[in-house]
């Protein structure tokens, strides 16, 4: 097949196994976005797929080719740093260029590429200078000229983004997905910044120690996270987990936490089934609905952020965030009525943190 | 050790194969550390003699003599030998003879004579196994003591005869605020002046015993006690900026009358001659005091590397070794050397006064004493005696009991 | 403010000074005649300056010689070039090569292989001579100038390697994945890359590679043979005779001619030593 | 990330396909590795071997088991050489980075023609250690120099004859070796106060610490690598010192200054001692691989943790 496929991909070091039997499939034309904290392997994983660190087992294909052993420059692919790594000693022309050089392509079509990407990122008026007397923004759009450039079957990203400012960095995520809409060629995208990923992937790939938790659209990762760690990894602010289980409680079903008892509305069917079982609920915070009919709680403290505000409340023994439009200001001290949409909340094991299908 | 000179024989062929073939078979290269205007204007004398007779003469000097042994030493080991060195007579060069490396003049020695007409005591320690391996070209008498004769007539004293004048006369120059002694505070100046402390204390016999015998006993003996207290009796009459001198400066105390004795090989000819001053004349030389006559020698020679592992010396070192005693250059080259030839019959009329002195006094071979290394004395141990010399020399707290002991001890250490 | 600007001024005049004097003394020195110099202080200033020392240590005495060298520094002036310039080249290059391949290309017992190397900085060369001549003239270059620059790389590589590695371990390792991504292989990394980078690097190794060397007197003396004897033995030979007359102001000449090239490199490169080591030697 | 701080550029495993860059690495390393073995370690083998023979003038291969360390430890210069081996490295190496660190601050308090100060102490730096003992023979020569310029001037009581007194002429080397070396302590010491960031000038400006405790107490500690790169080269210096002394004192007066350097040198080339030199020399470089060892011990060990950005 086109694209990536890593199989059963294991990584070690010094006999210390920190990345066990990887399994992932890379459709042509992808944008993947591998998503995790610090220390969850991911750019470990990119550099296996870059070449640029061994694999201890198992084979990476690009394009149905087997590129195990194959040096980085064998592989077809680009990658994209945070730091830019641009030669500082290069004139931005030249930076763009290298890779052609160094592949033996004759002058004037370096230079007729090198153009062509140039008007394409918008740096044309730029190329002859050094990399120190660009801004960040610029230095990052020459990193991705120096990928494109080269017309890889894989571009790789590793936190392109992360160095950047936040309103430089809203607008290159937008040119990074028309770049890929245009192109439609496969991409590997490594960040930390869930937004980065839901805006950008048609697949997520979140990863936690070494390995994969969840593989599959932005939507469902969301919606449907796996299990616990990605729903609180996923989404800010983080959804709410609350221990307890399942009760009946006349027409309707609660969720008695054992310090009171939360009350749900449009509860699948499927979750009277669950009822007595320990349980953790889990509820992002655009899911706490203020409603009168709903279990009292006492705001703590209101956090407005423009188009939102977020509510900490104290309820039924915890604390819990809602996220609720700006026209109501709620003042710290007052009492608010919540229940939860229980349409689009969240259930996990509490042992394993799994996340339970409703029937 | 055949076995490394073959190595290096082997090396020395193939290395200078090349060059050696496309030199001219009269080629000799000389080195040297005669590197001064005055040695080396003494030195033009033997190639203007060795090119008359068709040689051709390659100069490769090396200032400084340690430098300048190290050089030839290191050129034979890595087997690029330069055909004529410039080389100490003694221990070493009987060592570089031990592993094959010297090419005997015998042959020209013989037929020249060199027996009878060098000082037997130098004959014998250019010899290795009963064969000339070097050619002494010159004698520097190491007991000199020169002195700046205003300075002694303003002071009021003579040139005294003895050690004890010699007090007498310091503490008189010393109130007339002329420093009595200009020293170069070098192990070796100091070692000099020694050898005159120690031939004019124990005389000759001792002094020729001692270094010939290294004996316990002497150096334990009383003599040498006297030798020590009258060597220490001598700090005071420094002045204090001696250590690390040159000898040339001390000298040059002694031109101007700010100092007014040095002992000191008769060298110092070169450089009072060259501030313009005739020796003996404001200057003066004399022995340095000493209970019967002696000349302390020391000999400049050249040896001669053994080309191609030849044992024998090829035409243009025997060329070489002729020319260097021949009477000419050696009258030629000892004047300006300020050395006396290290023949005793050429003759001594041209030569100025001090070294008139030197050759008429070495008619006598009873006078013929060598410094300290030309006895055999290995330079192991040599060097231990200007180690413990210097050491004593310049610890004011160290009484001359303990100088002799310690002199005793590095001595045994080293042999 | 205004006295702490004093003092700051007059504290560094004072080291300026004493930095100085030294120096002042050397040319004030070469400038007098001998008598000037037997007579007087040496912190005077020359009553007649004159050049006549210098042109005498340049050129020799030619009266004073054997005849085929009058004894001048000319003489070997350029083959002190001529030894300096590839030992300059083989030594920082071989240094910049090994640092790069130590510090870059992790292979197992890199940093051992650097600990055994950095020994060599510190073994007086002059203490292994022998076993240094034996195998110079094993490899048959005893006595020519091939053999000396060679000594001079041995000698040097260690410090040229331990500069060059400390400044490339400072790179980011993105940059060499970048360049690695992009098809440069060992070669063309250390070329195209890592080279240019490490210029101001470069300039300090060369400047302080270049002093040692220009200055080297025992090796020069002991592996030159007859056509290698650098400049600092012919210095030697003019102020080092044990048992001749002295010049002084021929000496201090001759030194400061022989010094001349090193003196001129640090007057001319004071700002990029300093942005050099900035940029590599004092990173950690 | 999981993967170590110092990641460098890893082997792939295996070997199916083209030349690998990995390979062409270790090639590179052939010539270093050979004259490290070789030269390094083969000389002091052999140095090591020649200790335990009788040679004098040339090597000769007749084993005397440890004689000559017998007689090297019996010999009272060799210990008066080790002793001031140690007093020397403290004054010189101490001495370098005191005053090239009062230089380095002095010069960065934002002077004018500092271009100018730099090259002017940075200035002896080209001078060889040759040339700078026979200066400092000069200035430091009781009856030529320094006192006698000051007697001239009317204080004469002023003494300063340390290079003609056998207790005091091993500081006279710490003198001249300062003067040649601390340019270039200066000049590291400068660099390390450039690369520190500005914004801890101004946070003890708000502060109101006093500048010297700003020196002390904020400057010197995050200038750590500064003073130990200026350790390890100026120690490498007077491992190796032996121009200087043999230009300055010769190891005089007696051999009261005398270095192991000059020791080993003197007994090989001049006194027909190789064994015994050997012998000295291959004592002094066990104390060169154990005073660097734990050099080298910190430099790995620092990477080893990583210097992550």
């Amino acid at each position: 097949m086109n694209g990536v496929e890593l199989c059963n991909v294991t990584k070690a070091y010094a006999g210390l196994t920190v990345m066990e039997n990887i399994n992932l499939e890379i459709a042509d034309g992808d944008f993947l976005v591998l998503l995790g904290p610090s220390g969850c392997g991911k750019s470990t994983l990119l550099n296996m797929i870059a070449g640029l660190e061994p694999a201890t087992g198992g084979a990476i294909h690009i394009n149905g080719r087997d590129v195990t052993d194959l040096e980085p420059d064998e592989r077809d692919i680009a990658m994209v740093f945070q730091s830019y790594a641009l030669y500082p000693t290069m004139s931005v022309r030249k930076n763009i260029g290298f890779g052609l050089k160094m592949r033996g392509m004759p002058k004037d079509e370096i230079e007729q590429k090198v153009a062509e990407v140039g008007d394409l990122l918008q740096i044309g008026p730029l190329l002859d200078r050094k990399p120190s007397q660009l801004s960040g923004g610029q230095q990052q759009r020459v990193a991705i000229g120096r990928a494109l450039v080269r017309e890889p079957s894989v571009f790789l990203f590793d936190e392109p983004l992360s160095n950047l400012d936040a309103k430089l960095r809203a607008d290159m995520r937008i040119e990074l997905k028309r770049l890929h809409e245009r192109l439609g060629r496969t991409i590997v995208y490594v960040t930390h910044d869930q937004i980065e990923a839901m805006t950008l992937a048609t697949r997520v790939v979140v990863l936690d120690r070494g390995a994969v938790q969840q593989a599959d659209t932005p939507e469902n990762v969301y919606r449907r996270p796996a299990n616990r760690f990605v729903a609180s990894f996923v989404g800010a602010p983080t959804m709410n987990f609350i221990d307890g289980k399942l009760m009946q409680s006349g027409d309707d079903i609660v969720f008695d936490s054992g310090a009171g008892a939360l009350p749900l509305v449009d509860v699948p069917v499927g979750a009277r089934d669950l009822i007595g079982r320990s349980l953790t609920l889990g509820a992002r915070p655009e899911h706490l609905l203020f409603d009168p009919a709903g279990i009292a709680s006492r705001v703590l403290l209101a956090e407005p952020t423009g188009p939102d505000q977020y509510v900490r409340l104290a309820v039924a023994g915890s604390e819990l965030t809602a996220r609720i439009g700006p026209e109501q200001p709620f003042k710290s001290g007052t009492d608010a009525r919540i229940l939860i949409d229980g349409a689009r909340m969240s259930l996990f094991e509490p042992q394993n943190g799994q996340a339970i299908t409703l029937g | 050790m055949k076995k490394f000179s073959k190595v290096a024989v082997l090396a020395a062929f193939m290395s200078t194969g090349v060059s050696a073939g496309a030199l001219h078979a009269q080629t000799a290269e000389v080195l040297h550390w005669w590197t001064s205007g005055s040695e080396q204007a003494a030195l033009a004398e033997v190639r203007k003699a060795f090119e008359a007779k068709g040689g051709a003469w390659v100069d490769t000097p090396i200032a400084g003599g340690g430098n300048a042994r190290a050089a030839a030493v290191n050129r034979m080991l890595g087997g690029d030998p330069a055909s004529v060195f410039q080389f100490s007579i003694g221990q070493q060069l009987r060592e570089l003879a031990d592993q094959g490396l010297l090419a005997n003049v015998d042959k020209i020695a013989s037929e020249e004579h060199w027996d009878e007409k060098l000082p037997p005591l130098i004959v014998k320690a250019a010899k290795y196994d009963g064969e000339y391996i070097a050619a002494p070209i010159n004698i520097h008498g190491e007991n000199w003591m020169f002195f700046n004769k205003a300075g002694l007539e303003k002071a009021g004293v003579d040139v005294p005869k003895s050690w004890s004048e010699f007090m007498t006369a310091a503490k008189k120059l010393e109130d007339a605020g002329i420093i009595p002694i200009g020293l170069g505070g070098q192990p070796w100046q100091e070692r000099i002046m020694f050898n005159s402390v120690l031939l004019g204390v124990g005389g000759r016999d001792f002094y020729a015993k001692l270094y010939s015998t290294l004996d316990d006993d002497l150096l334990a003996s009383d003599t040498m006690g006297k030798v020590f207290e009258t060597f220490a009796a001598l700090k005071p009459f420094v002045d204090e900026s001696s250590p690390g001198r040159n000898w040339n400066e001390a000298t040059n105390m002694v031109i101007k009358g700010d100092a007014a004795f040095q002992f000191m090989g008769d060298w110092a000819k070169g450089e009072i001659i060259a501030a313009g001053v005739e020796p003996g004349s404001t200057v003066g030389c004399a022995f340095a005091p000493a209970i019967d006559t002696a000349y302390i020698m020391t000999v400049d020679a050249f040896a001669f590397s053994a080309m191609d592992g030849e044992e024998e010396a090829t035409p243009a070192q025997a060329k070489m070794a002729q020319v260097m005693l021949e009477p000419d250059v050696q009258i030629a080259f000892n004047k300006k050397k300020g050395s006396i030839p290290a023949r005793l019959d050429v003759p001594a009329d041209s030569f100025d006064s001090c070294a008139q002195m030197a050759i008429k006094t070495l008619q006598d071979p009873k006078t013929h004493l060598v410094s300290t290394g030309l006895f055999g004395v290995p330079s192991s141990v040599s060097g231990a005696i200007d180690d413990s010399i210097s050491n004593f020399w310049n610890s004011a707290d160290m009484s001359p009991q303990e100088g002799q002991e310690q002199f005793r001890q590095a001595i045994a250490n080293a042999k | 403010m205004q006295y702490n600007r004093l003092a700051l001024y007059g504290l560094l005049g004072i080291a300026a000074l004493m930095v100085l004097s030294p120096v002042f003394i050397m040319v004030s020195t070469s400038l007098k005649s001998m008598d000037e110099i037997r007579n007087g202080s040496i912190f005077t200033l020359p009553a007649d300056p004159g050049f006549a020392a210098w042109g005498k240590a340049w050129f020799g005495d030619c009266a004073k010689t054997l005849g085929d060298k009058c004894g001048g520094l000319s003489s070997s002036f350029l083959t002190s070039v001529k030894i300096v310039i590839p030992a300059l080249a083989l030594s920082v290059g071989l240094g910049a090569i090994t640092g790069y391949a130590l510090a870059v290309w992790k292979m197992k017992g890199a940093n051992l292989m650097f600990a055994a190397l950095l020994v060599g900085m510190f073994i007086p060369p002059q203490v292994t001579l022998y076993p240094l001549i034996i195998m110079i003239r094993e490899l048959g270059i005893f006595g020519s100038i091939g053999g000396l620059i060679l000594v001079h790389v041995i000698w040097g590589i260690a410090f040229t390697t331990m500069m060059f590695r400390n400044f490339f371990k400072t790179v980011p390792q993105d940059l060499l994945k970048a360049a690695r991504i992009d098809g440069a292989g060992f070669w063309r990394l250390f070329w195209h890359v890592m080279l240019p980078l490490s210029l101001p690097i470069l300039g300090v190794a060369m400047i302080l590679q270049f002093t040692y060397i220009w200055n080297d007197f025992l090796l020069g003396l002991t592996f030159g043979g007859r056509s290698g004897q650098p400049m600092t033995v012919a210095l030697n030979n003019l102020v080092g005779s044990q048992f001749g007359e002295k010049e002084y102001n021929v000496d201090m000449a001759a030194t400061m001619l022989t010094a001349l090239p090193t003196l001129a490199v640090y007057l001319l490169s004071g700002r990029l030593f300093v942005r050099g080591i900035a940029a590599g030697a004092v990173k950690g | 990330m999981a993967e170590p701080a110092q990641g460098g550029l890893k082997p792939s495993q295996g070997g199916r396909r083209r030349w690998r860059p990995q390979w062409t690495a270790r090639m590179a390393l052939i010539p270093a590795m050979t004259i490290t073995i070789v030269c390094f370690y083969g000389f002091i083998i052999w140095t090591f071997v020649i200790s335990l023979t009788r040679s004098r003038l040339l090597p000769v291969y007749k084993f005397t088991g440890f004689d000559q360390y017998f007689r090297l430890f019996a010999n009272e210069r060799w210990w008066t050489a080790m002793q001031n081996l140690a007093i020397h490295g403290v004054l010189f190496i101490g001495g370098c980075m005191l005053f090239g660190y009062l230089l380095a601050i002095l010069i960065d308090r934002g002077i004018k023609a500092e271009g100018l100060f730099r090259t002017v102490f940075m200035l002896p730096l080209s001078m060889s250690f040759i040339v700078t003992g026979v200066i400092w023979q000069w200035v430091m020569n009781p009856g030529l120099g320094l006192q006698e310029a000051v007697r001239a001037l009317g204080w004469a009581s002023f003494e300063f004859n340390w290079i003609v007194r056998p207790d005091r002429s091993i500081y006279t080397l710490a003198i001249a070796g300062i003067w040649q070396q601390v340019g270039l302590c200066m000049a590291l010491f400068l660099a390390g106060l450039r690369n520190i960031d500005p914004n801890i000038w101004k946070a003890t400006r708000v502060d109101g610490i006093p500048v010297w405790r700003v020196y002390l107490h904020v400057i010197t500690p995050m200038l750590r690598t500064v003073f130990f790169t200026v350790f390890i080269l100026m120690s490498a210096i007077v491992m190796k010192a032996f121009d200087l002394v043999v230009a300055l004192t010769g190891g005089g007066p007696g051999f009261s200054s005398d270095l192991p350097a000059r020791f080993v040198v003197d007994h090989i080339l001049n006194r027909q001692e190789l064994g015994l030199g050997a012998a000295g020399a291959f004592v002094l470089l066990c104390t060169v691989i154990a005073v660097i060892s734990p050099y080298i011990h910190f430099e790995l060990r620092k990477e080893r943790g990583g210097r992550g950005h």
